[in-house]
């Protein structure tokens, strides 16, 4: 033991990280690739079954790729739809890492846009370099602050962050109902429940329009990047993060370590609240220029599914966003050019989800193309 | 427990209930200000309820309350639970008597939305219990699974496709058919769930979100491409509601219980049987028991998998039952997310309820009561806005929850895999 | 009846926990196993039992081979485990747990909880077990609780019985009890596997002893000819010393003073009642007591985890009944918890982030508001190094450790620090002789090096051994004091002072 | 494709709402019928789409482009001054000022509903009307306060007293349902407007009515009729035709089909359409099956009144 070169080796040794497995690359590149293709064919079957033609089908998936990927604009659309979800996913996962339920990032995109939209009418006058990135930032502290409402409850009186979290969703819809019907948010000379518009200096600029004025992707997508970088450095690399991920591992190793459990669910709740804001924000500033009943439009929910597909990891959680908006925006093109109901979009997200998540269930429908694992294998 | 010398009590050793309890002490001292200064009704008003309709067979006068008087006895009342327990801090009254205070400060504040004008008590107590109906079921279906620690998000895509499945069914083959068509529907997405978790072992919250945007997906698919086209697919007979002879006749409780139909009166027998099921039988021991320890349940023999499949896929049926309701128990036929989140409210109602049947039901009635309380309101005309009126059922629950839940227990292995060797 | 595993072989991925195990057990029989952390035990237990299924090998019962598809067919073949961690529901009473599977009914699946208690209470009986049927587990004392997962074999009339670790929880008094159980489960013809740690036990109570080590059998011997050296060698593969190594201890400043302490649990009962103690620098007190005595509560309260109701605690000169855990913790208070599974670590998290779990906030480990990985990474490696925490890398979850080791890295990360008072609770449950004999010589190099040292166990022999003075906690208060200079305290006065009889004794 | 093209972008609500996006289609595709023209439409999922959908419609495939409801305003016009030369109209919305390439189609619905709150007045036996919305917005509650005067008006004519529960026209405050999909709540309302005495009762909430004709069915029309909207729910809802007392029709089926006839007729021009009583862009629906139960006298009051509307004698509101 006290033979120094022995202590240094036994160091290295210990140091060294172990390459990643082959199961690990197959559960991140082979199932995925399986799980699309297993969720288009069940989707061309639930069309075959309501009575939609081959050729149609095939029409629909060319259009399903075109709209995604096949274009400038394709690409575009897919970023665009993916930058609220990913940010709000981010939220989600960063909470998940805590070991809180958030249900609440639709009401937490909502109130953030909204507040969004407030601000910059009006503060209109101040210039772009200060209104807009305020504008997000008033965002992001209402989202952070209406979900720290969840976090301050649980950790006062251990009330359900599922059900508290439902329950301000519920009570964020009637709020923005209320909310702009009042004279100061109000679109002036206008009786519709519409907000005032976003002025120009607020706005997140567009990024592409000097190619085509109809590209709408926005400086969001500087956001959504920063925001990736953000998390995963607040999750693995910073103190906070540490405490974030020890309570939701263990909270009763993270007491005994010294942490406040209080205070770190709140601070969880409080900075997923915030990125669904932004999520919020970004939508009223790079796309929608306004706040209107339920314009978040469930970017909330399925960025739970986001979150959780890309296993609460920053990285994981870009790819699924951008997976989503590919759906999203191929949906649509779907819709154009076969005619087919964008609600068929939503099977197949599902199904995709499904095949994505459970690893086992492809492996079970397609023996092949895996490593096959000895028997008692390691999966825990 | 041990011998406290004397010298103990005249300390004061403050304890986390105790500031809890003065906390208490001080909320109800607020509601009473409350009552006394903001629903301050002017003398003389009276609130009239009424607790008969005209059809009813026994007919009750009016329920008429004179405002003022009270409301200076429900500001009393607060007061004295307040100052009581501010000074007493007694523990286990807690929970009593914020309860009792909340329940003062809803009848005073019907008095004061009702000065001078008048409802029907009768009516919204039966919308209660209507309302809740769907709701109870749903928690009831997160009952089963989370018993046998499956979490159940998919509970509303399981109502969503059980109202689907009674429209279309219902159409084709009559309430009946419907009712049997869904019951069996919402059992087979619970069976997938099993399958999904138990043994695919996805995460169980993926699963669930899953099965609902799949079933939301499907079913809004299919009716814009079926029902927009052939309408007599979408039309199902309801079943009505069928009075208990004499029971039904009871004023004002009778409508509300016995005057209903086959819905409400399931709903009320399936959470006894469940309750009964869950607590006083083999079968539920060992259901609990997976819940709780699932390793320990394997050890004696007890089958994990197989008693996680049969639950889950047994909350699938009763949610699908449920889901029924949507369209066989009220309106016929079928639309576009027509549950419209009340999944969500079920699985809140479970958890509000302790993961117990009656617990979800009470949960779910609480939700019912203010909903149709919010109605109410509503045409009494008061000063709140509408929206605000619409949250009262939301906000209520938040309250209830932090206040009177605290930390409920889950089932202790609630949304783990079980994996064997 | 008698039962032979035959070549059993067990892998978990690239662990082999079994590696051709051939094992005989006989009917009228105690036989001892014993073997490290890790050795396998546990796993050919679970194998016996039907939990696991072997990847090789057979077993065979009465000269048959059965292959078994659960637990359900072991119970059936009577064959019985008592798990190593309590496989029982805590929210159920006892009677629930013991009938839970075999559950007399009535119509309509009724459940027949009052012929469920008639059939408990018989067992008791015939037994001398003694336990409430209808008290909820969670309400009763481990020791009540082992009784209870015993009653659950018995109840199946199993004819095997596997006891994996019974006694790691057991205070004196109870291990003499259980043996007398054991006893007369083996007069009875039952056939009976005692895995246990404790080697003297061995000795007492089993007719052969089996060790294993690294998955395999590497003994067999005859207690009545082996001693307690003996196995241990077998075991570890080299000469263990049973007496801790060291000097008369030299105390120097009060490190720790608590005066009139009063924790109260969370149903606000009293659990620690104006307690008062000092433990000086240079000197290792322990704490001896039944488990439910208030000696958790204790700890909780001086190490911050649980407030005090009333009384002070001085920590070094400075009152520290206000400081949270952290500030406590950077005061140099070491604390080493009673459930590492439970709160000293975060098993997903890899053994370099357990090493920093409460410093990681600190210099070096933090510069700004990031940690410093790097650093934390060497330090962590380090640590491992210095004690002898086995494990290929320090990414690897901590969760994959072996129990030794992880208690191992627990200490490592309380003692590797600049302290001034170490808290160790339990600080070797269920630990095998070698890792027991580490972790007691880092305490009291420790000790020598000036700090405060408190041990709180259940191990009688392990405060006899460690300490050098020795409070007894009985109902939340100190009864009695001993010298332990020398190893010469009075164990039996010791034992009657826990059981509560001294009251007059109290220092 | 050289056939006209009509398209439309539906709202959030989708194609099939029992709503306007419903009713303007149907507009289309009674054009189709009757011209022989062709006619798609695009559904939106969310707001974000409208925009994405108006532009996928670009490119020249659609003669006039039919948006539908407020929340789509603010893209139409986008769309609309960023491709000058394609021909647009908006259900439900007007700009002021004008576009020239956009038909903005309004309709004076209190017109309607002050004759169906009047007809209501004179049907009813308890005294006691009822109504409700879906969300708090003016296009919904302008039902609401037509059936309020017109039922006040009727008051004032008979010396009556009778009430409309769930609108207070003073101070905008009334029963919302707070969604436009659960069908269910419908019915709730509808039950709870009935447990306050009202016999008759009009939903404005796109297909969550269809519940409270689902509760009527059940009661039997002698406790509860309902007054339908937008479309003539008789003839939308068939199953259920007998509960409806009449509809009061918001004809953006007509206005769509005058637009596209204008557009294939270049008669189009940039601007207004108001639908009224007087050029029966709103009107109430015939009363079905109770046509032989409306009184006379009641009818030819409802006559009157039309009249004196449409000559201005008659303010509703003031
Ligand atoms: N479920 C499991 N998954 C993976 N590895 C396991 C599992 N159970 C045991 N092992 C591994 O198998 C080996 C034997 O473990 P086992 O629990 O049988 O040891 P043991 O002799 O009972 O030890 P102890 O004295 O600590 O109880 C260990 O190396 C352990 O890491
Ligand atoms: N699911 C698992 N995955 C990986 N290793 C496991 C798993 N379960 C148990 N082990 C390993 O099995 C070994 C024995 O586990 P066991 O639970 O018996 O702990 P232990 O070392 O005996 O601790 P204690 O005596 O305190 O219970 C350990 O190495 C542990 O890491
Ligand atoms: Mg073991
Ligand atoms: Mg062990």
């Amino acid at each position: 033991m006290s033979d120094l070169s022995s202590i240094n080796e036994q160091m290295r040794s210990l140091l060294a990280r172990t390459a990643r497995g082959r199961s690990e690359f197959e559960d991140l590149v082979v199932v995925p690739v399986f799980a699309v293709v297993v969720a288009l064919i069940f989707g061309m079957l639930v069309m075959l079954a309501t009575g939609v033609d081959i050729a149609t089908i095939g029409k629909s998936f060319v259009a399903l790729a075109k709209g995604s990927l096949g274009s400038v604009n394709a690409l575009s659309e897919t970023l665009t739809a993916a930058i609220p979800l990913v940010l709000a996913g981010l939220g989600l996962g960063l909470g998940f890492r805590a070991g809180l339920f958030n249900i609440g990032a639709e009401g937490q995109v909502l109130l953030g846009g909204t507040a969004a939209v407030i601000f910059g009418f009006t503060f209109h006058s101040l210039p772009f370099a200060v209104l807009m990135p305020l504008s997000l930032l008033a965002g992001a502290i209402v989202g952070g602050l209406y979900a720290a409402i969840a976090g301050a409850l649980k950790a006062a009186t251990g009330a359900h962050e599922v059900i508290t979290t439902i329950m301000l969703n519920l009570i964020s819809f009637k709020l923005l109902d209320y909310l702009l019907r009042q004279p100061y948010i109000q679109k002036e000379g206008r009786a519709d429940p519409i907000s005032k518009s976003v002025p120009d200096a607020a706005q997140l600029p567009r990024l592409l329009d000097w190619l085509d004025p109809n590209l709408r992707l926005h400086a969001g997508l500087f956001v959504m990047l920063a925001a990736v970088v953000l998390v995963w450095w607040i999750l693995f690399r910073s103190k906070i993060g540490f405490a974030f991920r020890a309570s939701g591992e263990n909270p009763h190793a993270a007491r005994y370590a010294g942490m406040k459990s209080g205070l770190v669910i709140v601070a969880a709740m409080g900075t997923a609240g915030a990125l669904a804001g932004l999520a919020g924000a970004s939508q009223v500033l790079g796309v929608l220029g306004r706040a209107s009943p339920g314009f978040s439009a469930d970017i909330g929910f399925d960025a739970i599914a986001v979150a959780l597909l890309g296993r609460s990891h920053p990285l994981g959680i870009l790819f699924a966003g951008i997976l989503f908006g590919g759906l999203e925006a191929g949906g649509r093109q779907m819709q154009v050019d076969a005619g087919v109901s964008i609600d068929l979009i939503a099977i197949i997200q599902a199904l995709i989800i499904v095949f994505i998540a459970a690893p086992l269930l492809v492996r079970a429908i397609f023996p092949w193309g895996f490593a096959r694992k000895s028997k008692g294998g390691s999966e825990v | 427990m041990s011998a406290v010398t004397t010298d103990t009590t005249s300390e004061k050793i403050a304890t986390g209930k105790a500031r809890q309890a003065r906390i208490v002490g001080g909320v109800l001292i607020a509601l009473a200000l409350l009552v006394l200064f903001v629903l301050d009704v002017g003398a003389g008003q009276v609130a009239t309820f009424k607790l008969s309709r005209p059809r009813d067979a026994i007919v009750l006068g009016d329920l008429v309350v004179p405002g003022q008087p009270f409301n200076l006895v429900a500001a009393a009342l607060l007061a004295f639970l307040g100052v009581r327990q501010f000074l007493r801090g007694g523990v286990r009254w807690t929970s009593i008597s914020l309860g009792v205070g909340l329940a003062i400060l809803v009848m005073a504040f019907l008095v004061w939305a009702t000065a001078d004008k008048s409802f029907s008590l009768t009516g919204m107590l039966q919308a209660t219990m209507v309302r809740a109906v769907p709701i109870a079921l749903g928690g009831l279906a997160g009952v089963l699974c989370e018993r046998v620690a499956v979490v159940n998000i998919a509970i509303e895509g399981m109502l969503l496709a059980g109202a689907f499945t009674g429209a279309l069914i219902g159409s084709l083959l009559g309430g009946w058919g419907g009712l049997v068509a869904a019951v069996l529907v919402g059992g087979s997405f619970g069976l997938i769930l099993a399958a999904l978790v138990v043994t695919f072992r996805m995460d169980q919250i993926i699963a669930g979100v899953v099965i609902n945007l799949f079933v939301l997906g499907l079913t809004s698919y299919v009716s814009s491409q079926v029902f927009a086209e052939v309408r007599s697919l979408n039309n199902a007979p309801v079943f009505r509601a069928w009075k208990i002879p004499l029971l039904g006749d009871i004023p004002v409780i009778g409508p509300m219980l016995f005057n209903q139909n086959l819905f409400v009166y399931g709903a009320l027998i399936l959470v006894a049987v469940a309750t009964y099921y869950l607590f006083h039988t083999k079968g539920g021991l060992r259901a609990r028991a997976v819940g709780e320890h699932p390793r320990a349940a394997d050890t004696l023999g007890v089958d994990v998998y197989w008693t996680r499949y049969v639950h889950v896929t047994l909350g699938g049926m009763v949610a699908g039952f449920g889901g029924a309701w949507f369209t066989l128990g009220s309106v016929g036929r079928f639309d576009e997310n027509m549950t419209g989140g009340r999944g969500f409210i079920g699985l809140a109602a479970m958890i509000f309820g302790r993961w117990h049947p009656v617990g979800a039901l009470s949960a779910a009635l609480i939700f019912g009561f203010a909903d149709s309380l919010q109605q109410k309101l509503a045409l009494l005309n008061t000063p709140i806005p509408s929206e605000f009126l619409a949250m009262a059922p939301y906000i209520a629950t938040i309250i209830v929850v932090a206040g009177l839940i605290g930390k409920a227990r889950a089932p202790a292995a609630d949304g783990k895999p079980y994996v064997k060797e | 009846m008698d039962v032979e595993l035959r070549g059993i072989t067990k892998r978990f991925g690239s662990v082999v926990a079994n590696d051709g195990v051939n094992l005989t057990i006989r009917g009228g029989e105690v036989l001892g196993l014993l073997g490290e952390n890790g050795a396998g035990k546990s796993t050919m237990m679970n194998i016996l039992s039907g939990l696991y299924s072997p990847d090789e090998g057979e077993i065979l019962i009465d000269g048959k081979p059965v292959v078994f598809q659960g637990p359900g067919d072991g119970i059936e073949a009577g064959i019985g485990m008592v798990h190593q961690h309590f496989m029982l529901v805590p929210v159920f009473t006892v009677a629930e747990n013991v009938v839970l599977g075999v559950e007399p009914t009535g119509r309509l699946g009724y459940l027949d909880l009052k012929r469920a208690r008639a059939q408990v209470d018989e067992i008791n009986q015939l037994y001398g077990l003694h336990v409430p049927a209808d008290t909820l587990i969670e309400d009763l004392p481990v020791g009540i609780q082992q009784r209870v997962e015993i009653l659950k074999v018995l109840f199946r009339q199993a004819d095997v019985l596997i006891l994996d670790e019974p006694t790691a929880v057991l205070t004196p008094q109870e291990v003499e009890e259980f043996f007398g159980i054991v006893r007369s489960l083996k007069e009875a013809g039952k056939a009976i596997v005692f895995i246990t740690h404790k080697l003297h036990e061995i000795l007492e109570v089993s007719d052969r002893v089996s060790v294993m080590r690294q998955g395999r059998i590497v003994g067999e011997g005859d207690p009545k000819t082996l001693t307690e050296a003996d196995l241990a060698e077998m075991m570890v593969g080299r000469p263990v010393s049973f007496t801790v190594d060291k000097t008369v201890a030299e105390p120097g400043r009060p490190m720790l003073e608590v005066s009139d302490l009063v924790v109260l649990r969370d149903n606000d009962e009293i659990a620690v009642d104006h307690l008062n103690m000092v433990v000086k620098s240079g000197e290792v007190v322990g704490i001896a007591g039944v488990q439910g005595n208030g000696q958790s509560a204790l700890v909780e309260a001086i190490t911050g985890l649980a407030r005090a109701a009333s009384g002070k605690i001085v920590f070094d000169g400075k009152d520290i009944t206000h400081f949270s855990v952290r500030q406590r913790h950077s005061e140099g208070m070491a604390h080493i918890p009673e459930d590492r599974h439970k709160s000293g670590m975060v098993s997903s998290f890899t053994i370099a982030e357990n090493m920093v779990l409460n410093s990681y906030y600190e210099k070096p480990y933090s510069k700004g508001m990031a940690i410093d990985w790097p650093t934390v990474h060497k330090t962590a490696a380090k640590y491992c190094v210095d004690f002898d925490v086995r494990t290929p890398s320090v990414f690897l979850p901590a969760g994959n450790l072996s129990g030794g080791n992880q208690q191992k890295m627990v200490v490592a990360r309380e003692l590797e620090r600049q302290t001034k008072l170490v808290i160790a609770s339990q600080p070797t449950r269920g630990l095998d002789v070698g890792s027991i004999e580490y972790i007691h010589s880092r305490l009291i190099e420790a000790r020598d090096e000036g700090d405060g040292v408190l041990i709180v166990s259940s191990e009688l022999d392990e405060i006899m051994g460690l300490s050098d003075r020795i409070l007894v906690m009985f109902d939340g208060r100190i009864v009695a004091e001993f010298d332990n200079t020398g190893g010469k305290a009075d164990r039996n006065a010791i034992g009657l002072a826990m059981a509560g009889a001294t009251e007059g004794a109290a220092a | 494709a050289s056939a006209f093209t009509a398209c439309q972008v539906t709202d959030t609500g989708g194609i099939d709402d029992a709503g306007f996006n419903q009713t303007a289609w149907k507009g289309v595709q009674d054009a189709i019928e009757a011209h022989g023209i062709e006619g798609r439409f695009l559904e939106s999922q969310a707001e974000s789409d409208y925009e994405a959908n108006l532009n996928s419609l670009m490119g020249g495939g659609c003669d006039v482009i039919v948006t539908v409801g407020f929340l789509m305003g603010d893209a139409t016009a986008a769309a609309a001054k960023a491709n000058p030369d394609q021909k647009f109209s908006i259900v439900d919305f007007a700009y002021d000022p004008a576009i020239p390439n956009v038909i903005g189609q309004v309709f004076a619905t209190e017109q309607a509903a002050f004759l169906a709150g009047y007809l209501a007045a004179g049907m009813t036996e308890t005294g006691v009307l009822g109504t409700f919305g879906g969300i708090n917005i003016p296009p919904v509650t302008v039902f609401m306060d037509g059936m309020v005067h017109g039922a006040n008006y009727y008051n004032e004519k008979h010396g009556t007293d009778v009430t409309v529960l769930g609108w207070n026209p003073e101070t905008k405050e009334g029963l919302f349902t707070g969604n436009f999909d659960s069908l269910d709540d419908g019915r709730a309302f509808a039950q709870n407007l009935y447990d306050e005495g009202a016999d008759i009762v009009m939903p404005v909430a796109g297909p969550v009515g269809l519940g409270s004709a689902a509760l009527a069915d059940e009661l039997g029309t002698d406790e509860l009729k309902i007054i339908g909207v937008d479309a003539d729910q008789a003839l939308t809802d068939p199953e259920k035709a007998h509960v409806y007392l009449t509809s009061v029709l918001k004809r953006m089926d007509s206005t769509v089909q005058e637009v596209i006839e204008a557009a294939m007729n270049d008669t189009f021009e940039g601007g207004v359409i108001v639908g009224t009583l007087e050029n029966d862009g709103v009107s109430l629906a015939p009363y079905h099956t109770f046509e032989g139960a409306v009184p006379a006298e009641l009818q030819a009051e409802l006559d009157e009144i039309k009249a004196g509307i449409i000559d201005g004698s008659i303010k509703i509101g003031m």
